[in-house]
């Protein structure tokens, strides 16, 4: 980086403006900002690609759908475990219905822990609580844990739907879909 | 137009314009175009001015230009890639099914594997230009050296590359590149005077412990040879060869800019 | 069309390739003004052009040029041809006008300067776009090769190295891996790095030209069209299965056969002509080759300096010379081992298999 | 032209470049995109949805013919009078809604404060305890616990009480609204299915958001056309270097493979599958979740393209068909393309290879039973049929059996003397072989086999049979239950013996009728026990059994040079030549035959089918198959033949011309291919193939293998040996075969139905009766066989039969109740009131003579006692019909039901228990005939 000034070129005039371009000057405007518009054009197309590439089609996840066994493996009053880790819900039979919640914390997303004992989930994070319905009731999570669809199949078993989700501030815990009557 | 001048002079008259542009207008301004190539980081490669024979097309062929483009595009759709690939027996081939298949855009590969080919190519006529001008005379004979080594980068470079898929081809052709190395003289296992080295009975040079293991992590074309290939591929190639490349550019301006008759 | 078909598949083997693009190299070196005639290249073009699309319409041909890795290979193929004849034809023009008294096309221009921005910087952008269009265009219609996930009990036939080393592989039918494999891309590297060291010759610096730079531009042409370019093209479309040799309208078959019957020199000696058995220590035994490889490693080069290169010798001094030799003497010896393979179906000169060590 | 000496090259001429560089670039961009968008999946998808929208169409308008509108309207007027109703009410109601309200926001207020109080009592509560752990309680602590919990306890009962509250007043404000939700349900009830399938359409029918969410670059947010995938953990693809869970992607284009109904007739890819109840369906045995699709159809399950999925066309029709519609082409780089739906039972292998017959896959047990049937084993060492007895006759004491010249005709050309005969043809196979060499061979081995034959002394038949008792005597004995004479009869299993008197010499024939067993000692032949008479009768007749056109063909006359060029070329292969010669220099006639003999018969590898003196330890001669089906196409030979390059299309050249991939080619004698020709029907090859392909190195999971327990072992156990001794030839076993009865008019008197033996027959019984068969019935002619079982064969049929009933042997017998006199006299009552006696004798000895009606006899009841299972007998007597179809035995206690009300009361039970009794306590002391 020695040449801060660029040394005077011999052979090089070193008048302030270039010598008169001799060209069209419509022509020239209309081909080069034709170009540059192209080219912009081109690269922000190019750009937005990449962000697409970033967006996988096919997942390996669990499937959003899947099948949980019959109502009466559930037993009355019982939050079932089982699926917490293969599927992320927690199986809830109360008397009358069978429903499925979320084990992600509406606050920060941790996953909470059902407390038998205090008969209710407790998040590690931030102490937030909730019901063994879902509802919260302490602690800083802002609304109730989500319920999944859950439905019958032909073969009897229950069907649950991770795809579509219930909230019940929103009032949707009412929808026939968002539990299972037995 | 007068309006449209003044939006403009205010873009360019800001301080954050300035803060990045040192220069005004190199279109009308001498002084600025040489101010641009001298204050841009990226443009400071080249000198401010060369020998006008030298920038003629039909001198440079612009080889040496494409083939730094072509690593550039190398660099970006390899880093796209990582995105999706992972180096491992069990996914490496299913991983580049995934790019066929269904990830958005894994035409990245193609690209990919394409500029390999024609960088090689172009690497090739850019050396073969250079000699056919006598470019590496006196004083470029070191930039013709580190040139030599960029080429045999990139050969490396495309050769690491190409076991990565974990196909059928990309296995057997690395088995049979790389089994010449067993044949180095001394240290390959099949080489010969590797039997001289020994102590006392015990052969000191074999399958298990030879050039061609140290390159495959094995005895054979495995998985720790893949990973092997992924980390040259990936890192250690790139690297040097990046490290080369600016000495390789740096050298043309302090060796006199592109040759020419003196 | 068929007979014309058999005729070059006929004609199809490396001494008849090789010797034969040999003859033209130095014919079109010698030739030079009037083979880079841009109508006579133009004839050269047509004839090229129209052999390559004579032979698409071949099926076996097709489906060997048509495998996505070779694609690259076909147009490097046209990209050096373009690029020689250009050369040629610079050095030419330059040539002529030197004669003449003349400045060289570079000439005329080196004393003026031009700002690198716009006339540099713009062309290299410009290339980078078109470069980057053919790439992408290339891309979507040419898919990337995949095929069945590796396995280490089936090898596929042919197993070929990456197209850019099958020159080495194609050396391997003549010499023995730790020198095809080891010791001549050793000397190639070196050998490049060693040119401008040796090369002393003050002219053609910064223009094309060829009459004064006769020899190094011969060997270098030579070296990398003939021994490089030539052999990963044979490597690449005429070389099928078990690494037999095809005609390029040849169907690839597993099961041709061609007889082996290839002969060391320790065996010439002893067996055909001296007409007695081997002897059994291994000295003994390769004691003829390993004197000729002396001879010709030890004894050549103070020939050639007396000789032919008398002139270069005095020019270059004792240690450029002597690194020149070593470089210039495997280079020949390679095609003199050629050469004995196709004449005499010579194996090796020296045969040491208990030291791995043939040459 | 003036020039701006400044610029290199013409500024406008870069600006063009520039420009159309630029534009290109874009457009490559564009094309990119579309190009990465525009997948071949996408399309079926489209079309899938078209058809969808067609259904759901359909539907609705079914649905909406079937809508009770009448009762729809009916309850929409009630709803208005509600309406009315409710109006009139409308004071009270608002009122009710208040209070409600003030209800709900007390409780909200209650329950907040609650939790409040509740989350202090914890904390303290916590406090205290830590305290406690740590004794530093104090006595103000205490009391805050205290203070806290009577706090939250108050809070709590006044929640509850707000609760009930709330409740009551919402049952207030419900008795003037029930009537109308009640309404409205019903409504809702009546127009639910429509609605459903109102809502089902939309979601179908294209929409402005729903291309927005398919396009290009926008279809990650939430497309509706996507990839749908099967994982599947435990089954894998075969990587080499690992094995990876299989992920079939199948479903992507076949949307409709899993619906249960109303695809069954679609175009595919939208039909369903079939057999739902034994694939794909969730309680079938393989539900589509658990095994994907590729594990049994094979092909690329990851592809999401016509040929990279790597379908394979059923035939050439197909293949046209496919390459017009889908541009199909073989797919290269793959080593398992999908089984053609001809081959697709092939893949049932790998999972069930324990069973020797796999249930619901007829084309592969054919295939696997011919391979067995045929020997391929003996040459092709193949995995899972190994230690299996060579398939044709012994040859060690062939001497005796046969003359030299019907060994010579039949090796050149066996199907000349019968043409249903498993022997190939191993002569006259290479186009161009010689005639004369070839006889020359045959003479060798005929030598070689007739000197190496040892010799047995037989009995001296003397007297001559009779030909009718003997023709009478092959078709009542149960001869038929394995060959036949002339046209298949009912089965083939042993050889045809229509010309069998043009092949056998009669001593040899009397002599292996009555014990097979001392010719061949490995033979499946049974011995019947014939009488000396009785085996003279058949042998006389069978004698006649001559085949006229064999008999006539004349043996060529074989020049003495030809022997010895033969066996000059023979020598040289294993010595030098002047060795060779110096050899047949001192060899006589005799000896050049035995040599070229042995060498032959090494050579067709004759000894692998059948025993041969000299040949004991030789190896197989023929390829390993056990993984022919995973063996790459390059690697079979397809010599210069033209046709098309697949594994299938190579075992059927193969099968069907064995040595035609010589043909054009130069070899050696030694080297040309041995293959003999095997008779084979299009029919017989196609399931060969299939068995072929299923020769796979593919490995599957534990938990996916259909693994035996103990009972199914059993049972495979009994059924090879079934299959082995060709048992269904006369029973007819768990419903299958019985093939002879089909020669009787009145089955009743042919072989018995042997389905539920193990329940019927006491397990020693049994275990005794099959290694000496003793007389049941004595009325039929047909015999049961003596096979000459050892105890683990009888064993193993024990057991099967007993495993097949699900019967088990308890360590302390049956309870049998105890002796009763007063049962077994009730019994004998009814036994003498049924008069069971006019069909059961109850006898020591039995004679039968010839003014007896057979028909009308049922087994002799002194057997029963060792015989019958205990329970069994109270099942057979309550409906003899259901236990065995076709039974003559009448059902006297239908529906429990008496024949005989005044015995026991009427009490069916007690009656069938008391016959049991008699029956099984019968001493003998009075013979009720």
């Amino acid at each position: 980086m020695a040449e801060v000034n660029p040394p005077a070129p011999s052979t090089v005039s070193t008048g302030k403006t270039a010598s008169p371009q001799v060209m069209d000057r419509r022509s020239f405007f209309s081909w080069l900002s034709c170009a540059w518009l192209a080219f912009a054009a081109a690269v922000a197309a190019s750009g937005t690609t990449m962000i697409r590439y970033l967006f996988p089609n096919v997942l390996f996840e669990p499937p959003s759908q899947f099948k949980i066994g019959f109502p009466d493996d559930y037993k009355i009053g019982e939050v079932f475990e089982g699926w917490k880790s293969k599927y992320g819900i927690w199986v809830v039979r109360s008397v009358d219905s069978i429903y499925a919640l979320s084990t992600i914390c509406t606050h920060l997303g941790c996953t909470p822990n059902w407390l038998e004992g205090e008969h209710k989930f407790k998040c590690p994070c931030h102490g937030s609580g909730f019901r063994i319905t879902g509802i919260n009731f302490e602690g800083p999570a802002p609304r109730p844990l989500e319920r999944f669809r859950v439905a019958l199949a032909e073969d009897g078993q229950i069907i649950v739907d991770k795809s579509k989700k219930y909230q019940q501030e929103k009032g949707e815990w009412n929808d026939p879909e968002s539990f299972l009557k037995v | 137009m007068a309006d449209k001048g003044s939006w403009k002079d205010g873009i360019t008259n800001s301080q954050v314009w300035k803060s990045v542009f040192r220069h005004g207008d190199p279109g009308k301004d001498r002084r600025n175009q040489a101010l641009v190539v001298l204050s841009n980081v990226f443009l400071h490669l080249h000198p401010v001015q060369a020998r006008k024979s030298g920038l003629r097309m039909s001198f440079t062929w612009c080889m040496g230009g494409i083939t730094f483009f072509l690593f550039l595009v190398e660099t970006l759709t390899g880093i796209l890639l990582m995105f999706y690939y992972r180096p491992v027996a069990e996914y490496a081939y299913n991983d580049i099914v995934a790019l066929r298949e269904h990830v958005p855009l894994g035409i990245m590969r193609e690209i990919h594997r394409w500029g390999a080919h024609a960088m090689v190519v172009t690497v090739w006529l850019h050396m073969f230009r250079v000699f056919m001008t006598g470019s590496y005379k006196p004083p470029r004979e070191f930039n013709w050296n580190v040139g030599v080594i960029l080429l045999l980068l990139t050969l490396l470079l495309s050769f690491t590359g190409y076991l990565l898929p974990w196909d059928q081809l990309a296995i057997w052709a690395i088995t049979v590149g790389s089994n010449m190395a067993r044949a180095t003289p001394f240290l390959g296992h099949e080489g010969p005077g590797a039997a001289l080295l020994k102590l006392g009975d015990i052969k000191l040079i074999h399958a298990g412990a030879d050039v061609r293991f140290a390159l495959l992590g094995g005895r054979f074309v495995a998985a720790p040879a893949l990973m092997r290939f992924y980390v040259l591929h990936c890192i250690a190639i790139p690297l040097a060869a990046a490290v080369l490349m600016a000495v390789h550019f740096w050298r043309i301006r302090r060796d006199g800019g592109i040759s020419g008759p003196m | 069309m068929q007979q014309l078909k058999d005729l070059i598949n006929g004609f199809s083997s490396p001494q008849l390739i090789i010797t034969g693009a040999s003859i033209f190299f130095f014919l079109y070196l010698y030739f030079r003004k009037f083979l880079t005639e841009p109508s006579v290249s133009l004839f050269f073009l047509t004839l090229l052009v129209g052999f390559f699309a004579f032979s698409m319409t071949d099926a076996n041909f097709r489906e060997i040029v048509l495998k996505p890795d070779n694609v690259p290979i076909v147009a490097m193929i046209y990209l050096i041809a373009f690029f020689t004849w250009f050369s040629l034809r610079r050095a030419v023009e330059n040539d002529e006008a030197i004669t003449k008294g003349g400045s060289t096309f570079e000439g005329k221009e080196s004393d003026q300067k031009l700002y690198t921005w716009p006339n540099l910087i713009y062309q290299e952008f410009i290339c980078s776009i078109l470069v980057g269009v053919v790439l992408l265009i290339w891309s979507i219609l040419l898919k990337a090769p995949l095929e069945e996930p590796a396995d280490p009990s089936i090898s596929p036939n042919p197993s070929k190295a990456p197209w850019y080393f099958l020159g080495l592989q194609e050396m391997l039918v003549y010499f023995d891996p730790w020198l095809a494999g080891v010791v001549f891309p050793t000397l190639i590297l070196f050998g490049l790095m060693a040119i401008p060291y040796i090369d002393k010759n003050p002219k053609g610096n910064g223009y094309f030209t060829f009459v004064e730079r006769r020899f190094a531009i011969t060997l270098f042409l030579y070296g990398w069209l003939i021994m490089w370019v030539l052999l990963i093209i044979m490597g690449t479309f005429l070389r099928g299965p078990n690494w037999n040799f095809f005609g390029p309208y040849e169907k690839w078959s597993v099961h041709k056969v061609v007889p082996l019957v290839n002969v060391n020199l320790s065996e010439f000696v002893y067996v055909k002509w001296l007409n007695t058995g081997l002897p059994k220590h291994w000295f003994l035994r390769e004691i003829f080759g390993i004197v000729a490889t002396v001879l010709y490693f030890a004894v050549t080069p103070f020939i050639l300096a007396k000789t032919v290169l008398k002139r270069m010798y005095i020019q270059l001094g004792i240690f450029r010379y002597a690194i020149l030799m070593i470089l210039l003497l495997p280079m020949i010896g390679l095609l003199l081992k050629m050469l004995l393979r196709w004449s005499f179906n010579l194996k090796y000169i020296i045969a040491i298999p208990e030291y791995f060590l043939n040459v | 032209m003036t020039e701006d000496t400044h610029q290199l090259y013409k500024g406008s001429t870069l600006h063009r470049i520039f420009a159309i560089g630029s534009v290109l670039f874009l457009l490559g961009v564009f094309w990119m995109v579309w190009a990465d968008y525009s997948r071949e999946w996408k399309r079926f998808q489209r079309q899938f949805d078209a058809l969808e929208i067609e259904k759901a169409e359909k539907a609705l308008k079914r649905a909406e013919g079937k809508l009770k509108k009448d009762e729809i309207d009916r309850l929409n007027g009630e709803l208005a009078g509600e309406k009315k109703n409710l109006k009139a009410h409308s004071g009270e109601i608002r009122s009710a809604g208040k209070s409600l309200d003030e209800a709900e926001t007390e409780l909200y207020k209650l329950q907040q404060a609650h939790s409040i109080a509740k989350s202090y009592f914890e904390a303290v509560r916590y406090e205290f305890e830590e305290a406690v752990k740590h004794e530093h309680m104090t006595p103000e602590l205490e009391k805050r616990l205290k203070a806290t919990e009577t706090e939250a306890e108050n809070l709590r009962l006044k929640v509850e009480e707000a609760e009930s509250r709330k409740i009551e007043l919402e049952e207030q404000l419900g008795t003037f609204t029930s009537r109308r939700e009640e309404t409205r349900e019903k409504i809702d009830e009546l127009t639910r299915d429509l609605d459903q399938i109102r809502k089902n359409l939309d979601s179908l029918k294209p929409s402005f958001s729903k291309a927005i969410l398919n396009a290009p670059m926008l279809d990650f947010i939430r497309p509706s056309l996507k990839i749908q995938q099967i994982v599947v953990d435990d089954l894998h693809d075969d990587y080499h270097f690992a094995r990876v869970p299989k992920v079939d992607r199948c479903t992507t284009c076949h949307l409709a493979i899993d619906k249960p109904k109303g695809y069954d007739k679609e175009v595919q890819p939208f039909r369903s599958h079939p057999r739902m109840d034994l694939f794909l369906g969730t309680a079938s045995a393989h539900p589509v979740e658990e095994f994907g699709c590729t594990v049994c159809h094979g092909g690329s399950g990851q592809d999401v393209t016509f040929g990279g999925a790597a379908h394979t066309p059923r035939n050439e029709e197909q293949e046209k068909e496919w390459i017009k519609k889908y541009g199909w082409q073989e797919r290269k780089y793959w080593a398992h393309p999908m089984y053609s739906l001809d081959r697709v039972e092939a893949s049932c292998v790998a999972c069930h290879g324990a069973f020797q017959e796999i249930p619901e896959a007829p084309k592969l047990n054919a295939g696997r039973r011919l391979y067995r049937e045929l020997g391929c084993f003996g040459c092709h060492e193949t995995k899972g049929f190994e230690n299996l007895r060579k398939v044709g006759p012994s040859l060690m004491r062939i001497g005796n059996k046969t003359d030299a010249g019907w060994v010579f005709k039949w090796v050149k050309d066996p199907l000349s003397f019968n043409p249903d005969t498993r022997m190939p043809k191993f002569f006259g196979v290479n186009e161009d072989a010689s005639p004369d060499r070839e006889n020359v061979e045959i003479d060798a081995i005929r030598t070689y086999l007739l000197q190496h034959s040892e010799k047995i002394e037989f009995e001296k038949p003397g007297d001559r049979g009779d030909v009718d008792r003997g023709k009478k005597l092959v078709n009542d004995l149960g001869c038929l239950g394995c060959h036949s004479l002339g046209e298949k009869q009912a089965n083939d299993f042993g050889p045809n013996l229509s010309h069998v008197g043009s092949k056998v010499n009669r001593d040899w024939l009397v002599d292996w009728l009555k014990n097979p067993k001392r010719y061949w000692a490995e033979t499946h032949m049974p011995s019947l026990r014939l009488t000396h008479e009785e085996a003279l009768d058949i042998a006389e007749y069978l004698m006649m059994l001559k085949n006229p056109e064999f008999d006539q063909i004349a043996e060529p006359i074989l020049s003495p040079d030809l022997l010895t060029e033969a066996v000059r070329y023979e020598l040289a292969l294993q010595m030098t030549q002047k060795q060779a010669d110096g050899k047949i220099a001192v060899m006589d006639e005799m000896s050049k035959k035995l040599y070229l003999g042995e060498r032959m018969i090494n050579r067709y590898g004759c000894y692998v089918c059948h025993d041969i003196a000299g040949f004991e330890n030789a190896k197989p001669i023929g390829t390993s198959l056990s993984e022919e089906g995973s063996k790459p196409v390059e690697r079979f030979d397809f010599g210069l033949l033209k046709f098309k390059h697949s594994r299938e299309a190579w075992f059927e050249q193969k099968l069907k011309e064995p040595r035609s991939f010589d043909h054009g080619k130069v070899k050696r004698l030694e080297e040309r291919l041995r293959m003999p020709k095997f008779n084979l029907t299009d029919e017989e090859i196609s399931s060969l193939i299939t068995h072929l392909s299923s020769l796979t190195r593919e490995e599957i999971s534990l938990s996916k293998q259909h693994v035996l327990d103990a009972r199914k072992q059993a049972v495979e156990k009994g059924w090879r040996m079934v299959r082995k001794f060709n048992c269904q030839g006369c029973h007819i076993v768990q419903g299958e075969g019985g093939n002879i009865l089909s020669l009787y008019e009145d089955t009743s008197l042919g072989s018995p139905n042997v389905t539920g033996e193990g329940k019927k027959v006491v397990s020693n019984w049994l275990f005794n009766f099959l290694r000496h068969p003793a007389t049941i019935r004595p009325w039929l002619k047909i015999r049961m066989p003596t096979f000459g079982f050892d105890h683990e064969q009888a064993a193993t049929l024990v057991e099967f039969f007993k495993a097949l009933d699900d019967v088990k042997d308890p360590f302390i017998p049956d309870d049998v109740p105890l002796y009763s006199p007063e049962k077994v006299a009730a019994g004998k009552q009814i036994f003498e009131a049924l008069q069971c006696i006019k069909c059961h004798r109850f006898t020591k000895g039995m004679v039968i003579d010839e003014s007896v009606d057979v028909s009308t006899l049922a087994p002799n009841l002194m057997m029963a006692k060792a015989r019958l299972r205990h329970d069994w007998i109270v099942e057979w007597l309550k409906n003899p019909e259901e236990l065995m179809p076709g039974t003559r035995m009448p059902q006297f206690w239908p529906d429990g039901s008496s024949p005989a009300p005044e015995i026991l009361g009427g009490n069916a039970e007690d009656q069938m228990a008391a016959v049991r009794e008699y029956v099984m306590n019968f001493q003998g002391e009075a013979s009720p005939a």
